[in-house]
Parts: structure tokens; C-alpha cells; sequence
């Protein structure tokens, strides 16, 4: 079975009462030592050694705890995905919240570094600023609405 | 004493004062927005009533809506907890005016305190030391010629202002404009006034403030300090007592000061008093007090072996405060983080979700304030504060050890936290020695980034599809088996 | 310091031990029985070896294997816990023999405490009080002869034994040839020794003990006292500290008299020396000195703000004791209830089976001290403590109140418990006055009864079948679809 | 649907968004306001009630805890089955445990309250004596065996 995270990727197969994993062209072994569903808790032992890694996941993506450190993987096709951090010349919400205030209308010339908008989320008050001297060029939202993260705010065209 | 309280709070606060109730025998109305319907203080409460939509002053600010809830179930008292209400004069006054009590100071004495240029005034009378800097400014010009005869930095901030909202620091005079701006309309907003002071910045300075209770027969305390220095974006994440900075002589001058600061406004029940310590000169100045019970008031609790929450009842039911000064003395070491779901990688963005699996940290001297389990969800609408976990031992290393031991124990996914980097904290050369300033977070960890992804963290991830295969199969099959079935969600996997 | 530590115990005290080890920094190996491969310790420890079956001998009782388990690890010391072989001189000088540190005190101290009559000898010799009564009998008849002087009610005990076992109250001369058979008999199996003493038995008699610790340079001090007179079959179920019966004067005498006690077999590391009480003259007796660390331990811990656990393992490591005596003052009040596994309506008989659900407790200044987790099994094979429920609070009344709190939260299906009866207990108006002696469960509680079955309990249970319908289900789905799923067995609900 | 547990019995039927118990012939309102499957809990309205129980099966077992207090409650087919308590003259093993010694064989006569054999488990020390006088007629158990709760250890006839 192949696995692609983000960019990684390997392979767990079985083999025997445990599973061989295929890393970087390498053969681990691996074998489950224990398993609780209930707290998503695998005692692993990985190349003879003991891992006890804590795992939950979320549709495509899987957090991980080992060693009191946490990571987020995300389970792709293979195809590399970045997220739409760079999604053309859109801004997008870096986190969930309110918008407080627009600065600008559609048409409107931005200078780089310009704040467009204002969001407010908890208790954190955020500028949304042009990347690039351009023109406002789409505007998805008004003032007082509700953004989920990642959500296209506002598209700037040079 | 009462026989039951409305608790006009949510989250870990509001299950604190929950279970203060319960020990003290008084039964609990909890109120909750409908974002919380399923929130664990609306469970472990007697009763509770729906205040309104998730937007807080349709809900928990809504002040209305709360004091109609307690004479619906007929509550004598109302605990406002921390934030929201707690330092709302208006509200302490309106709810004494629909015969109920307010659990907390009088309404005159949160109204001097909560105008910080007026209560800075008031401190100077009362020989209490504050931070050189003018009130009562009113165009940008004026601010311009304080900030040039103060010396930049500055900061400026709203007098109505609180929980680091409506406050900006000001390095050169290109930025004063801008930042009055900015602390205006946050002041505006949050607080409805955009009454602004002006203030010498400190820069290496530290956060310590000092605990204070009285009792309404004029006994008036304090319980020692806290050092609460470990900050980003001017809200406290690491808070301990002792501090490594005092000596037994500046604790004693500090904690008269504070007791002084609070008599000036005729306090009783729980108060902080907040100081800036500058370590250079050993000099402190009075910065505000916090007319409520504080966040990070479970360190004081152990050190200084009294529980607050059931003598902020006491109190206020009219009990007498049995203690005095002299009873009390700190003993060990406590240390609380503040467990956030937000991303330090990326400047400390709140991150909302549902929690996968939330798997508290265990153990003798180990305390968890939470209001989360696996399950809940985390909004945008509140504070992203998950959980406070507290530890007491005997000296500092050995509570910095229980600390890192527990964090490593403590399991949340499904929101980015902040677990990552309170071990960073603790375990930095700077922290060990004491030195940490309030800037010191931003000047060390802007460039912060989370751990790498191993080899082992792939093959468990992987693994775990093949050895949970029957989680998810079950979450599958019976969502469909019974209507009356609403506990599916608590699956840690969710596909 | 030590690196790696072996933990020759199993259940809570295990995990307390392995908790206090990785504070310090110190890798642990679990050792287990076939019976308890799931336990709760060996997920905890970083690695663990299987001893053999479940019969005590072929494991926690067998010291060889878990030498041989030590030296295999590169362990370099061992942690007894209490009970299995903590008071066994022969192991604690098996292991200095075989190059590794035994964590607790010299193998001599602990045989010259471990004969109750030798050590009785000793003591008077000390200058500390015992117990009226005669040692070095043989026949029945001197036996006979001895308990017509002392007067009747009489206690004899084996001189190896401990715990309660090897213990018989005899009221008169027709119960004494049964009650030396039994006593012999028990002692002959659980000691390896039929020698048995004879002394008074003190009939509203409380059991107060003294911590005392001491380093390995001759610094010997005492942790004040337990009330531990809540007990059923000679064994506690309730301990508590302070003790109200003692004056600060009479606390004085007895922790001197404690110190001198230890000081007699040059004792170091954690010890308990029991008293026997008598509350109508105000007099105590030494009783025994149990050579290990104390099941109830943690309420010293909490009042006396020390962790005997990591000094244990410091001092054995040779680290000097930093404290005085009078560094030690007594603060606040901390109860301990001992959750056992056992009916109460049918004289404490212990109950056996799978922890269908298991819900601690939580809350400020309540500390839970367990191995298990729902899903655990409890076997016949050991001790049937589930769980040490302990509470610190202001005063005795809070403590109450915040113990009687506590325990209505606490779940536990699966397996009768005595939760029920130690919230009986603990509002008893004879426990509010603290006038419990150590008969009076038995004199109180002998026809005690669980809670009759109320209509709202049959309406839940019958609705539970429709609810969670889902559940049982899933279950059932799930155990066929992957041979490596191990964690089916943790459901609440098994048809 | 109707239930028995132990000797009582009462009837639950769904009825609008809830349910409506029978219990000694009256009617009484339950509405289900919260379930947790993983820690068994739920939140009932019961008359109008707040009640909050935690519960558990185990086959016919039902583990019900409210307001602090556990009850263990049978599922029987209405007919009263008592425990094995009165086998016979069968005496049976009031816990699990070791048979530690045995003092009679098969034939030996007995007195009423003479200690047959002993048993242990965990620290307890257990006599099983005679209800009655009597001849011993058949020994299940010998010295050192494990035996189950209510396993029957030894029958005695008159």
C-alpha cells in the first residue's frame, strides 16, 4: 500500500505478523505492539524500536503525536498540492473570522503593501495588504461578514 | 450562603466555578450561545438556559438576556468569571439593581478602576509608583509632543482598554499616527470609548503583578505575585509564582503597594493589581488593576493554599475573611501554560476545528482547567484558549520538568496548537535563568517553526488506516442505524 | 543519578513511580505478569519484561526474574512500590548483591523492623512507648497464660506479617486456640514464619502513623502524621491528615518518638512507623514500622508539600536530604479513599471482572492515583484497589465536602465498588467528629445495603438499550473485520 | 417495549420526540436531551426532571449510576430467577479465588458450622463451613485449584 504525504511518500505491507516499510528505498520493519481505538494510541515498533505514536484522522489529513510533538500530514494523490496561499492574485482569510472593514472597491488602484481590508477574529485585529501595486479586480466580501480560513477575500490584477 | 448561581461565563471558567459551586453545595444555571449547546459547562451545570446566537453580545456580553436568566430560575447571584462582563461597571450595577449579587467588586470600584488614565491619577494620590507618561491628551499633536518628552518607545493605549486590545507600541514618531489610529478604533470597538494615555514603553520590562482579596468588612490581602512575563502579542501564554526576580523585601514593598492600590478604590473580593518590574533598577510602577478574577489565578491558589473561586462566593454571600496577612506564606513552585489553538508558525493565527482526540496530561500535582473533550469544537467566536495546565512542586527546576513532562503528555489534534512551542519556551536557556521580558517571545521565535515530519510519524500515520480500519467502518455503519444517536462525532476518526 | 530504573510493582503505585521517574529524567522498565500484559504500567514504562504467570510467585513475588529483568535492562536500581517483596530483606540484600540499588532503606533495617517482635523489644529499649504484651511465647498454654494477664480482648499476630494478614482479635478464651492456628497458619503462608506475639487490643483504639525519611548521612526526620482508623478487615479504606485527635504538643512527642523509632535501625530512605492511639488518656503506642513507601502516602505529600517518590529515588541515588524539621509545616487537609473493587453488602468480598466504563474524578486539588482504564480487567490474582481518590483542601470540612464531590463523579461499571459506602462514611456524623475508631466500620456498617433500585435507574437503563443501540452494533461489525484490532474490548457496551 | 430487570418490570415507547415509561401503571414523560456512547452517559428529562445517568451492559447486566450512586440491574424474561446462592446442598464460592486447603473427603460426616475447606484471594482468608449436618457427597474443587465465583465447591446431603 502506497501513501503520499504532502510530498513523501512510502509504502506498508504486509509481512508476516507485522508489516515492512519501504522509506527512501529502505526496508523498515515494522510491527503494532499494541492499539486503542478509543485514543487512536499505536505502540509501534519501528526497526526494533518502541514508538508510541498517538494518531487521528480528518478526511485527507492525519495528526500525528510522538515524543509530545505534533505534525499535520496531508494524504495527497502523488501530484503535488500546495495549498492556495499563492492562489493567483486572490487574497485569501489566513484564519476564520470577521470582516471589520473594506478599504477598497472593485476598480480601485492598490499600491503594494496597501491595507485592503481589515479582519477581526477573537481577539486579533488583521490587514489584509495588496502583495503587488495593481487593481482591484474581484471583491468577495463586506463588512461585518463571516470568512472561513482560506477563503478568497479580495483579487488584485497587475 | 447562596443555594444557586448563575455563571455567565463558558469554557474552562465557567466549569471552575461549576465545580466551586458543587463543593460549596449551591446549585448552577449555566447559559450558553448557540454555538455551545453542547459546550461541557452546559452538561456539568444544574440547569441552563439558551442565551442567544454564537456572536458574544448576542450571548455572553448580552447583559439583558443573563440577568433575565437568573430570575428565571430564580439564581441570587451572578459570577461573571473573567472576561465578558466581569469588568463591565454597568453590568455589576444592573445586577445588584435586579436584586441579585454580583460575584466580584462593587460597581464603583470596577468604574475607577476601568478607565486607566483616571485610575492612574488616583494611584499617583495614593503614593502608589507608575509608569512616567500623560492622560487626558486629546489631538495627535498633543500625543506627539508627550511621546517626544517621555522618549520613544512609547506606548499608547485605551483607557477603557484591557487584555492587550487597544494598545500599541510606538518606536519612532513615523508610527504614532497610525497606532493612535489602531488603538482608537480598538477601543472603539471593544470598550466603546477611544479615549487614549500615553505611556513610557519599557522595554526589557516584566509583567508581575500582585493577587489581591478583601473581604466587604474592609480586610483587604494580597497573596504574592505572579510573573507573567511569557507574552506574544501582549497576551500572557507562561505564568509562575515565585518569581525568580523578587526579593523578600521588594515582595513585601509590592505586595503593600498592592494592597494601597486597591484600598484607594475600596476593594473587596479578588483583584490583581498589574506592575511593570524594570530587573535594571528594580523599580516597579503600577500599570492597572484587574477588577475580576484572573486567568491564571490557579498558580496563586496552590502556592499560597487557598482556593479563590469558593472565597469570591464566600464573600460575597457576606462571609467574613477568617485570614490575615500573616497566614499566608508561598510555598513551592507553580507553573501554568496557557494551551491555545493557534499556529506560532504563523505569528500565533487562532486555528478553529473539531477536536479529533483531546487527551488531557495526568499526574500528582497536575492540574487541567479545560472545557474542551474529544469532540468539541473550537469557533472562531471565542477566545482559542483549549486548556490552562497548572503544576506545583517543590522549587522551579522541578516544576519546569513536571511542566515539560505534562505538555509532552497532552495530545489535541484536529486544531494547530501551541503545545510545540510552550516546550520550546521552557526549555530556552533564558526561561531556565529567569531573564524573559515581555518582547522576548517576538524577538525569539518570529522565525518559528514546527518540528519536520519524521519517518516514524508516516509509518504510524499510514499504519493507523490499516489498524483503525474498523473505527471508521463502524462511524459509517451506524450513522445510519439510529436517529436518537447523536454521539457519533466523538470518533477520533472522521473520514 | 540514576539512568533507568526497574519497577518491580504493577497498578497505581507502578504508575506513580514511572511518573515520578520521568520527571527526573529517568527511563523505567515495567515488569509484568501474563495477567497483566495490558496493564496500564507496561504502556507507560519506555520498556517492560513479561516475569510469568499470574500467580504472584511466578512473577511480582519472584525476585530472581526480576533481578535477572534489572541486569538484562541495564537497569540500575529498583523501585519495590509497597507490598510484593518492598519489605523483603532477603530481596533488598539480592539486589545490592547484584550490583543495583535498592530504592528503600538497608537490608537490615527492614529485618530488624520486619519481626514485630524483635523490633517490639527494640523499641521499649528506644524509649518509645508499645503496646502492653509479650513476645517469645511458644505452647498455647504460655500463650494462654499471657492473655489471662494482659485481659481479654487480645490481638496475636505473626511476628513477620503486616497488612492485616496474620491478624486475630480473640474477645475470649474459647476463640484463642483458633485464632493462634489461623494467625500461624496465614503467617506460615504469606511470611514463611509461624512465630507469632500476643498484647492488648485496644478497643476504640485509633491508627495514627508518622512519615519519617531520612538520607543516607544520618538526617532523620518526621512528615507528621495519618489518621488511618477508617478500616474494614484490619485494612484502611480512609486515611487522613492532620489527625484531629492531636494536640500540637501530642504531635510533637509522637513525631520525636517516630524519629527515635527510626533512628534505632539507623533507618534511611521512607518509612512509616504506626502508632496505636488511645483517644480517652491521650496515650500511643508504637504499633510496627512498615520499611517501604505507604499506599497513602500522597496525603503527606499534598499537606506537608514534599514528593516522597522522586526524594526516594534521590536519596538512594545519594543525594542529601536539603530539609530540616523545621523546614515542615502542616498546610490545608487532604483525605484519601482507597476504591476497591469489593461489596460492601456482603462483607467487603472483592468482585472481579472487566471495567465495562471507568470515569475519574478531576478538579483543583483532586489527585486520582489509579491503574486502570475502562476496559481494564480485575483479576482475582491481586489486591482489588481500583483507584486512591485524594483531596487537599483549606480545612477538614472542605476536604469533606470536596471528597464527597469528588466521589459522586467517579464510574466505575463492571465491578462492585465500595464508592457508594465510603460516601456513607463520609457523612457519618461520628466520621464529621472524627470519633472513628478502628472497629467501628464493623460495628457500624454490619448490615449495610447498597441503594434500593429507583424507577429513573430502570427507565435509564431500559433507554440505554434504544440510545446506544448503535454501539452495540458497531461492535459487532467491527470484530470481524481486522484480526489486528485489539481495541474492540473497550467498548461500554458488550452483548 | 417492554423490560424486566430483576423483579420489576416497566415499559418504554416512543412517543412524539420522546419517549413515554409505564411504570406501576402510570404514564411518565422521558425525553433523551444528550447521549454519549463512549462514556455511556445521558442526559434524560424524566417528568420534567433533569436527570443524568451513566450507563453499561454487559450481556444481561445493566451498570445504571446517577447522582453518585451505582445500581447493578439483571435483564431477565420476567420469570424470578434467583442466584445459585441455595444450590442444594451444594455450597458455592462466594468469590474467585484459591482453594487453600480442604479438610474432608467424599464420605466424611459433618457437623453444621465445621470448616470444610478454606480459600484465598487477594488478601482475604475464606472458611466455607456446613449449613448442616450431613454426610460430604461430592468434592469439585482440591487444594490449590482457582475457582470461579459461585462455582460449586462442595455438596453436602443430610
Amino acid at each position: 500500500m502506497k501513501t503520499t504525504f504532502d510530498t513523501h511518500s512510502l509504502e506498508v505491507n504486509p509481512s508476516g505478523a507485522g508489516y515492512i516499510a519501504v522509506v527512501d528505498g529502505k526496508n523498515v520493519r515494522v510491527q503494532v505492539l499494541r492499539a486503542d481505538a478509543k485514543t487512536g494510541m499505536m505502540e509501534l515498533s519501528i526497526d526494533g524500536r518502541r514508538v508510541v505514536a498517538h494518531v487521528s484522522a480528518d478526511k485527507a489529513k492525519r495528526w500525528v503525536t510522538m515524543n509530545g510533538q505534533t505534525v499535520m500530514l496531508t494524504k495527497t494523490s502523488g501530484a503535488k498540492r500546495g495549498v492556495r496561499h499563492d492562489h493567483a492574485g486572490g487574497l485569501i482569510a489566513p484564519m476564520p473570522g470577521q470582516v471589520r472593514s473594506v478599504a477598497v472597491k472593485v476598480g480601485d488602484l492598490v499600491k503594494k503593501g496597501q491595507t485592503l481590508l481589515t479582519m477581526e477574529a477573537m481577539k486579533m485585529e488583521i490587514r489584509i495588504q495588496a502583495l503587488k501595486d495593481g487593481a482591484v479586480t474581484a471583491l468577495h466580501v463586506q463588512q461585518g461578514q463571516t470568512v472561513e480560513r482560506e477563503q478568497i477575500l479580495i483579487e488584485v490584477e497587475e | 450562603m447562596f443555594s444557586k448561581i448563575l455563571i455567565a461565563n463558558r469554557g474552562e471558567i465557567a466549569i471552575r466555578i461549576i465545580r466551586a459551586c458543587r463543593e460549596l453545595g449551591i446549585k448552577t444555571v449555566a447559559v450558553y450561545s448557540s454555538a455551545d449547546q453542547n459546550a461541557l459547562h452546559v452538561q456539568l451545570a444544574d440547569e441552563s438556559v439558551l442565551l442567544g446566537d454564537a456572536a458574544p453580545r448576542e450571548s455572553y456580553l448580552n447583559a439583558e438576556k443573563i440577568i433575565a436568566a437568573a430570575k428565571q430560575t430564580g439564581a441570587q447571584a451572578i459570577h461573571p468569571g473573567y472576561g465578558f462582563l466581569s469588568e463591565n461597571a454597568d453590568f455589576a450595577r444592573a445586577v445588584e439593581s435586579a436584586a441579585l449579587v454580583f460575584i466580584g467588586p462593587s460597581a464603583a470600584s470596577i468604574r475607577a478602576m476601568g478607565d486607566k488614565a483616571e485610575s492612574k491619577i488616583m494611584m499617583k494620590a495614593a503614593g502608589v509608583p507608575t509608569v512616567p507618561g500623560f492622560e487626558g491628551l486629546q489631538s495627535e499633536d498633543e500625543f506627539r509632543k508627550a511621546a517626544n518628552e517621555i522618549g520613544y518607545p512609547v506606548l499608547v493605549k485605551a483607557a477603557a482598554g484591557g487584555g492587550g486590545k487597544g494598545m500599541r507600541v510606538v518606536n519612532e514618531e513615523s508610527e504614532l499616527s497610525d497606532a493612535l489610529e489602531a488603538a482608537r478604533r480598538e477601543g472603539l470597538n471593544s470598550f466603546g470609548s477611544d479615549v487614549l494615555l500615553i505611556e513610557k514603553y519599557l522595554d526589557k520590562a516584566h509583567h508581575i503583578e500582585f493577587q489581591v482579596f478583601g473581604d466587604k468588612y474592609g480586610n483587604l490581602i494580597h497573596l504574592f505575585e505572579r510573573e507573567c512575563s511569557v507574552q506574544r502579542r501582549h497576551q500572557k501564554i507562561i505564568e509562575e509564582t515565585p518569581s525568580v526576580l523578587l526579593t523578600p523585601q521588594l515582595r513585601e514593598e509590592m505586595g503593600k503597594a498592592a494592597v494601597a492600590a486597591a484600598k484607594a478604590v475600596n476593594y473587596y473580593n479578588a483583584g490583581t493589581i498589574e506592575f511593570i518590574f524594570d530587573p535594571k533598577i528594580s523599580a516597579f510602577y503600577f500599570l492597572e488593576m484587574n477588577t475580576r478574577l484572573q486567568v491564571e489565578h490557579p498558580i496563586t491558589e496552590l502556592v499560597a493554599g487557598i482556593d479563590l473561586v469558593q472565597w469570591q462566593i464566600r464573600v460575597a454571600a457576606g462571609e467574613r475573611f477568617p485570614f490575615a496577612q500573616d497566614d499566608f506564606t508561598q510555598r513551592g513552585h507553580a507553573i501554568e501554560c496557557r494551551l491555545y489553538a493557534e499556529d506560532p508558525s504563523t505569528g500565533f493565527l487562532p486555528s478553529t476545528g473539531v477536536l479529533l482526540q483531546y487527551l488531557e496530561a495526568a499526574g500528582p500535582n497536575i492540574r487541567v482547567d479545560s472545557g474542551f473533550s474529544t469532540g468539541s469544537e473550537v469557533t472562531h467566536f471565542y477566545d482559542p484558549l483549549l486548556a490552562k495546565l497548572i503544576v506545583h512542586a517543590e522549587d522551579r527546576a522541578s516544576a519546569i520538568r513536571k511542566m515539560r513532562t505534562a505538555l509532552s503528555d497532552f495530545v489535541a489534534h484536529g486544531v494547530v496548537t501551541n503545545i510545540d512551542f510552550l516546550q520550546e519556551v521552557l526549555k530556552h536557556e533564558s526561561f531556565a535563568k529567569g531573564e524573559v521580558s515581555t518582547r522576548w517571545v517576538e524577538e525569539n521565535f518570529g522565525a518559528w517553526g514546527a518540528a519536520g515530519v519524521s519517518t516514524d510519524a508516516m509509518i504510524a500515520a499510514s499504519l493507523a488506516d490499516v489498524v483503525f480500519a474498523g473505527a471508521t467502518l463502524q462511524s459509517a455503519v451506524s450513522n445510519e442505524t439510529d436517529p436518537f444517536n447523536p454521539w457519533n462525532q466523538t470518533h477520533n476518526f472522521r473520514l
